[in-house]
């Protein structure tokens, strides 16, 4: 029962995607787009505790964050940034095409998003794969094997194994993973708007949930930017 | 936070902001470049600054994609307070956190020093 | 004045099939309803049942403690009631309890608007919260919890402790991203839904309470989210957080844990002193005394609130560093609070104040919050909490916070609103007796759990020192009284329902827009944005017509 | 003349029966003295404004002559600043006043003798407290107006050790160590409580304090019923010996591939880095499992890590103790 109130059964020249409890486009589209500020806002802290998280085990144990960024490869992680630029980059384009109502534009941005993000994705398998592999789990289940131990730079390999690896892992799948799932979300929402794109539903009038789903991906796009650095480079 | 709905709704009916190719463009240049240059930082040991450095250009790089793809920097003002607001929280939680249990970790590393693995035995 | 308001205001009681209650039938238009008002009375009901569920466990509880060595129940029994007391009456009851149940309601009427920003997210909000709700029960399908609402670790993520720990978790999860949704739908809908000529100034202090309380729900309860996250990853893959076992730190779990569930009680006292703020003006017929004071206060409330959580941790085996700061900070936090006691006694200065119920809730409120509040600076202060905290002084305090102050509060609102809500009239005389009862019989159970306290009771003890048996017996008596109190609210208010006199739009002379709307009010509130009333306390052109019509704005009489 | 105030104001409340538990150590009178300031304060706020709201309601309560209010200010700036000001002096002294007790309840006060130092360990449901001589016990043992300083650690969840006649709690937390220092001033025995939620049995994880009188009784209690080889002091050594410290470390001071443990206790030792480090329990632990953290200069890095259990640790601590300590 979203938009067929009594009151406004009248009222033909009612934009179509103009909710019923707003006066105008305008509102609407400010009153989306703080909304998903203030979401951002709260994801920020969500992630803000997992930095706390890190930023207490790195003050306290810097020789087992030194240790174990040697198992990082910083190549994969630094194609992974400049992927989640470029799909950043694609994102903010599809506002714009949505903007200047050109619908073939946007639906082709949309889909490089897409595109950029399963990029990422996949990178991040093979992280993750050829780790877990090499009994380089969290926590607990973090037995590296041989081969990776040999894989090391000699300074590292001359160390014992620190006890507390596990807990660097379980920092690093948390948010790595957590971020993981924020792109897997992310391209489902793109994937939604490529549908409703597809129907012609955005244009300069109307454009707000490409505008909220864009500034979401930049959020996690600039999550990474931080996540990149803290784990693949120090 | 003093604008009123009347002031948001005039700024939408007065066209949206519409970002330019060339500002697009050189808002993922600039980021390439920082990119590059946070590589190239981590390359030299320096110590301790390594880690400022590194979260200097992750932050630079943040604020270049906040202010041109989210536009914040010709959206509502509001927008700003509530990331950055956001952001002061969360940067208040670790400071403190990792203040105090940088404080009291000598007492984690004597008592772990005691008995690797196992739990203190029972007198 | 605009039209729009003095038609609503002159308008007759509204025909019963316009009304929002009788828009839309059967089970589906209520429970996939996007409008605030429903949304907010299922809230509402949702919020009772966790009530009166929590209640029970409360009396079982005090009934053990009669007798110094228990016996009613077994001490597992015992923490297992506990745990759930506290877990369904903090997360189920006292934080969603106005901002969900009454804000959702009266919010969009306050600014005229037709709604809350986003519907979709509301109903989302309420349905993650019953989610919620049942994981918590669900703990007792797989034998219960017995870690205490704090949850700390290394005890409550030890695989002894069964799995009714992961169900915990995994509900404070859900229901921290309800009280989110809410926290920001209500943000967003004060920041861009105010009518023409409603500016900042000119909000009711209710809105004003819900808008710093927003901030604290989008800001901190995320943390919580992650934290839970974290505590369920530990507890399943051992990954050396928090459990010392692995590597972790207990400590660190405390920090996570209060930084959110500090912020929370000014989630569950910053709406409680905006429906009091409402109700004191109204009923003592004079604009709010100090309006900016008490509007920024819940402001500084909502800031300061984040930085204080360290003061649950003084004994802890936090730096002595962080205590002394934490401890100042806390310090800081009770000025605003004392700020805004001060103007509600001045906004009572040479009024007319006239004794309803919901006046009478707010004045035992403030004797009842000027205890709990005065009371924190025994455990703001380090020498005296040490030897305090986690006795039953810490019980007492917080409970005259949340179930004194909250509580009342909440009642006082629930009174104040009931007309506009059910288009009804409680029943008056039932409201007073109810109100002396409440007041009554929580003195007597909390008072004697200060002098426990300082006579070193410490909490959660199904079993205590004989000394002490006296203390534990008049509040256990006391807690029968609360509860027959109570009993008698909701009688009152459900006889109401079919007794009640139909209530005019405007029972009480209130000059914020809800009362500009018909009672109940119809789905879409208001035909058109209605204008801003001159100010949200100016009760200048108001003028009581009688019990039925009840008052109107001066220039429609003409 | 303030101070008099304030001992009367403690001493009235004290008055009330059962109000506050007997004062048995050397910071509980000034921590009552706090809360009696405190208390007034509080209790002046509340008279205040529930007399204020009683006044209101009789005389302006609405009634027949009385159907509207009487026109006064909306705000009144000088007022506001008046009721943040005052409260906001009287929170500051609270705030000093209660952050100066505290200091002196975080460190071991009356005398500058050596604190007695007990090892508290925590576990559902009962305390252990290990005294210095290798006494083990159930109960704590102090001695009137001599310092304690305790250790605290627990072995699986978090306890924590209250003295409400302290007025004193500290939690005992597992996987570190926790610190508590007061001087008791009173002989007696009094109840010690376990303060953090702990499971089944918390309100009965109950021990309680020995205050001795004077030095002489507590030996006499400390040497009670001890054997010999059961002394943490004995134990220690036979750690000594059987994890083979003895073939680098030498018990006379003479040098071998290891620094001796002769007056070692105590000692300020250079480091190979030039830094400084105190011998105390927590070096000896960290020596003990990470040996090439903090190498003393002059000596290589060779000794390999030793596991040991909590007692066998706090043993070969009391043992090396007993070796003579640094001046």
């Amino acid at each position: 029962m979203s938009a067929h109130g009594p009151a406004h059964a009248a009222q033909g020249e009612r934009p179509p995607f103009l909710a019923h409890h707003f006066e105008d486009m305008g509102v609407q589209l400010e009153t989306t787009k703080l909304g998903v500020w203030l979401f951002l806002a709260s994801e920020v802290l969500f992630f803000g505790g997992l930095f706390t998280a890190y930023g207490v085990y790195r003050a306290n144990h810097p020789e087992l964050f030194h240790y174990a960024h040697f198992f990082l490869d910083w190549r994969l992680g630094a194609a992974n940034t400049l992927v989640l630029i470029g799909s950043s980059l694609s994102a903010a384009w599809s506002v714009r095409a949505a903007q200047l109502g050109r619908r073939r534009g946007l639906e082709v941005a949309l889909l490089v998003t897409i595109a950029l993000a399963c990029v990422f994705l996949v990178v991040k398998y093979l992280e993750y794969s050829h780790k877990l592999h090499a009994g380089v789990g969290w926590g607990a289940s973090c037995r590296p094997s041989a081969e990776i131990l040999a894989t090391l730079p000699d300074a590292a390999r001359a160390l014992p194994v620190p006890a507390q690896l596990g807990t660097f892992f379980a920092i690093y799948y948390l948010m790595t993973g957590l971020h993981g799932i924020h792109v897997l979300v992310g391209i489902a929402l793109f994937g939604w708007l490529v549908a409703r794109a597809r129907q012609g539903h955005f244009g300069a009038g109307y454009y707000g949930p490409v505008d909220a789903v864009a500034l979401y991906w930049h959020l996690v796009d600039m999550i990474w930017i931080f996540l990149f650095p803290l784990f693949y480079l120090m | 936070m003093n604008d009123s709905p009347v002031s948001a709704v005039a700024a939408v009916h007065a066209a949206p902001h519409v970002l330019s190719v060339r500002a697009l463009l050189g808002t993922a240049g600039v980021l390439a470049l920082l990119t590059a240059a946070t590589v190239a930082a981590a390359q030299v040991d320096l110590g301790r600054l390594n880690i400022v450095l590194a979260l200097g250009i992750a932050s630079a790089k943040a604020t270049v994609v906040a202010l041109y793809f989210m536009h914040l920097r010709w959206g509502s003002r509001f927008h700003l307070v509530v990331l950055g607001g956001a952001v002061i929280f969360a940067v208040l939680l670790a400071a403190f956190v990792v203040f105090d249990t940088t404080e009291y970790q000598g007492d984690i590393r004597a008592k772990a020093a005691a008995a690797p693995g196992a739990g203190a035995g029972r007198p | 004045m605009s039209t729009a308001v003095a038609a609503a205001a002159a308008a007759p009681a509204p025909a019963v099939a316009e009304s929002y209650l009788s828009h839309g039938r059967g089970p589906r238009s209520w429970l996939l309803s996007l409008d605030h008002k429903r949304i907010g009375v299922m809230y509402l009901l949702a919020i009772g049942a966790s009530l009166l569920l929590g209640g029970v466990f409360a009396l079982v509880l005090r009934l053990n403690l009669w007798r110094p060595e228990g016996g009613l129940v077994s001490n597992d029994a015992f923490n297992k009631l506990f745990t759930l007391h506290g877990a369904v009456m903090i997360f189920l009851f006292v934080i969603p309890g106005i901002p969900a149940a009454l804000g959702n309601f009266v919010l969009p009427l306050q600014l005229g608007a037709k709604d809350l920003a986003f519907p979709r997210v509301n109903l989302i909000s309420f349905w993650l919260y019953v989610v919620g709700a049942i994981l918590f029960l669900a703990t007792l399908v797989v034998g219960g919890i017995d870690t205490g609402w704090t949850i700390y670790p290394p005890y409550s993520l030890e695989s002894a402790r069964g799995l009714g720990i992961l169900f915990a978790l995994t509900a404070l999860f859900v229901v921290g991203f309800s009280s989110i949704l809410t926290g920001l739908n209500f943000i967003a809908t004060i920041h861009r839904m105010r009518p023409p000529g409603m500016g900042w100034f000119d909000l009711p202090l209710f809105l004003w309470a819900l808008y710093a309380t927003g901030l604290i729900q989008v800001i901190s309860t995320p943390v919580l989210g992650i934290t839970a996250a974290m505590g369920f990853l530990e507890r399943i893959f051992h990954l050396g957080l928090f459990m010392p076992e692995y590597g972790g730190d207990p400590v660190l779990f405390q920090h996570f844990f209060w930084f959110y569930s500090h912020p929370a009680v000014y989630i569950m006292i910053l709406p409680a002193m905006g429906v009091v703020s409402e109700v004191v003006s109204v009923f003592s017929r004079k604009p709010i005394f100090g309006y900016r004071f008490i509007a920024m206060s819940s402001i500084a409330i909502a800031v300061i609130g984040f930085l204080v959580w360290g003061h649950h941790m003084f004994v802890s085996g936090q730096s002595a560093a962080a205590s002394i700061v934490f401890s100042g900070l806390t310090f800081f936090v009770a000025i605003p609070s004392a700020i805004k006691v001060f103007n509600w006694l001045a906004t009572m200065y040479r009024g007319a104040i006239v004794l309803a119920t919901p006046m009478v809730y707010v004045l035992t409120f403030f004797a009842i919050f000027a205890v709990g509040g005065l009371t924190g600076l025994f455990l703001g202060a380090l020498a005296t909490d040490v030897p305090l905290h986690d006795t039953y002084f810490v019980v007492a305090h917080f409970h005259f916070v949340m179930v004194g102050a909250v509580m009342t509060a909440f009642l006082a609102g629930l009174h104040y609103w009931w007309p506009k809500i059910t288009g009804r009239m409680y029943d008056e005389r039932l409201g007073l007796w109810s109100s002396a009862l409440v007041f009554v019989g929580f003195h007597v159970t909390f008072v004697p759990q200060f002098l426990a306290g300082v006579a070193g009771m410490p909490r959660r003890y199904a079993t205590y020192a004989p000394a002490l048996v006296g203390h534990n017996r008049v509040s256990t008596v006391g807690a029968f009284v609360l509860a027959a109190g109570l009993c008698l609210a909701l009688f009152g208010l459900l006889r109401s329902l079919r007794s009640g006199r139909p209530a005019p739009p405007n029972p009480w002379g209130a000059a914020s827009l809800e009362w500009a709307a018909p009672s109940p009010p119809p789905w879409d509130n208001f035909e058109r944005t209605p204008h801003a009333p001159p100010g949200p306390y100016d009760y200048s052109g108001l003028r009581h017509v009688s019990d039925e019509a009840g008052w109107v704005r001066g220039e429609v009489s003409r | 003349m303030i101070r008099s105030l304030l001992e009367t104001s403690a001493a009235l409340l004290a008055g009330a029966p059962g109000f506050f538990p007997a004062r048995a150590s050397s910071v509980a009178g000034e921590v009552d003295r706090v809360f009696g300031f405190i208390f007034w304060i509080s209790l002046f706020f509340l008279v205040l404004i529930v007399a204020l709201t009683i006044l209101f309601v009789v005389r302006y309560r609405r009634r027949p002559g009385r159907e509207e209010p009487e026109l006064t200010a909306s705000h009144d700036t000088r007022l506001e600043l008046l009721w943040t000001g005052i409260p906001l002096v009287l929170v500051a002294v609270m705030f000093v006043w209660s952050t100066r007790t505290w200091l002196e309840m975080t460190r071991a006060a009356g005398s500058d003798e050596k604190p007695l130092r007990v090892q508290v360990t925590g576990r559902r449901w009962s305390w252990w407290f290990d005294h210095p001589g290798g006494k083990g016990s159930e109960e704590l043992h102090v001695v009137a107006q001599r310092p304690v300083e305790l250790v605290l650690s627990a072995t699986d969840v978090i306890h924590s050790l209250y003295v409400p006649e302290f007025r004193l709690k500290q939690d005992a937390v597992p996987g570190r160590f926790t610190r508590m220092t007061f001087t008791p001033t009173l002989a007696g025995t009094y109840p010690i409580l376990c303060a953090e939620y702990c499971g089944t049995d918390h309100s009965r994880m109950l021990a309680s304090v020995v205050v001795h009188p004077d030095q002489r009784s507590f030996d006499a209690w400390a040497r009670e019923g001890l054997a010999p080889d059961g002394s943490l002091v004995a134990l220690g050594k036979q750690v000594f010996a059987k994890k083979g410290c003895l073939g680098c470390h030498s018990l006379d001071g003479s040098r071998r591939v290891g620094p001796s443990v002769k007056g070692l206790w105590g000692r300020e030792e250079k480091l190979v880095d030039g830094a400084l480090v105190r011998v105390d329990d927590e070096y000896l632990r960290e020596s003990l499992l990470k040996p090439g953290a903090k190498v003393v200069a002059g000596f290589g890095n060779l000794m390999p890590p030793v596991a040991l259990d909590e007692r066998e640790l706090q043993a070969l601590a009391a043992y090396l103790q007993s070796l003579g300590e640094a001046p």
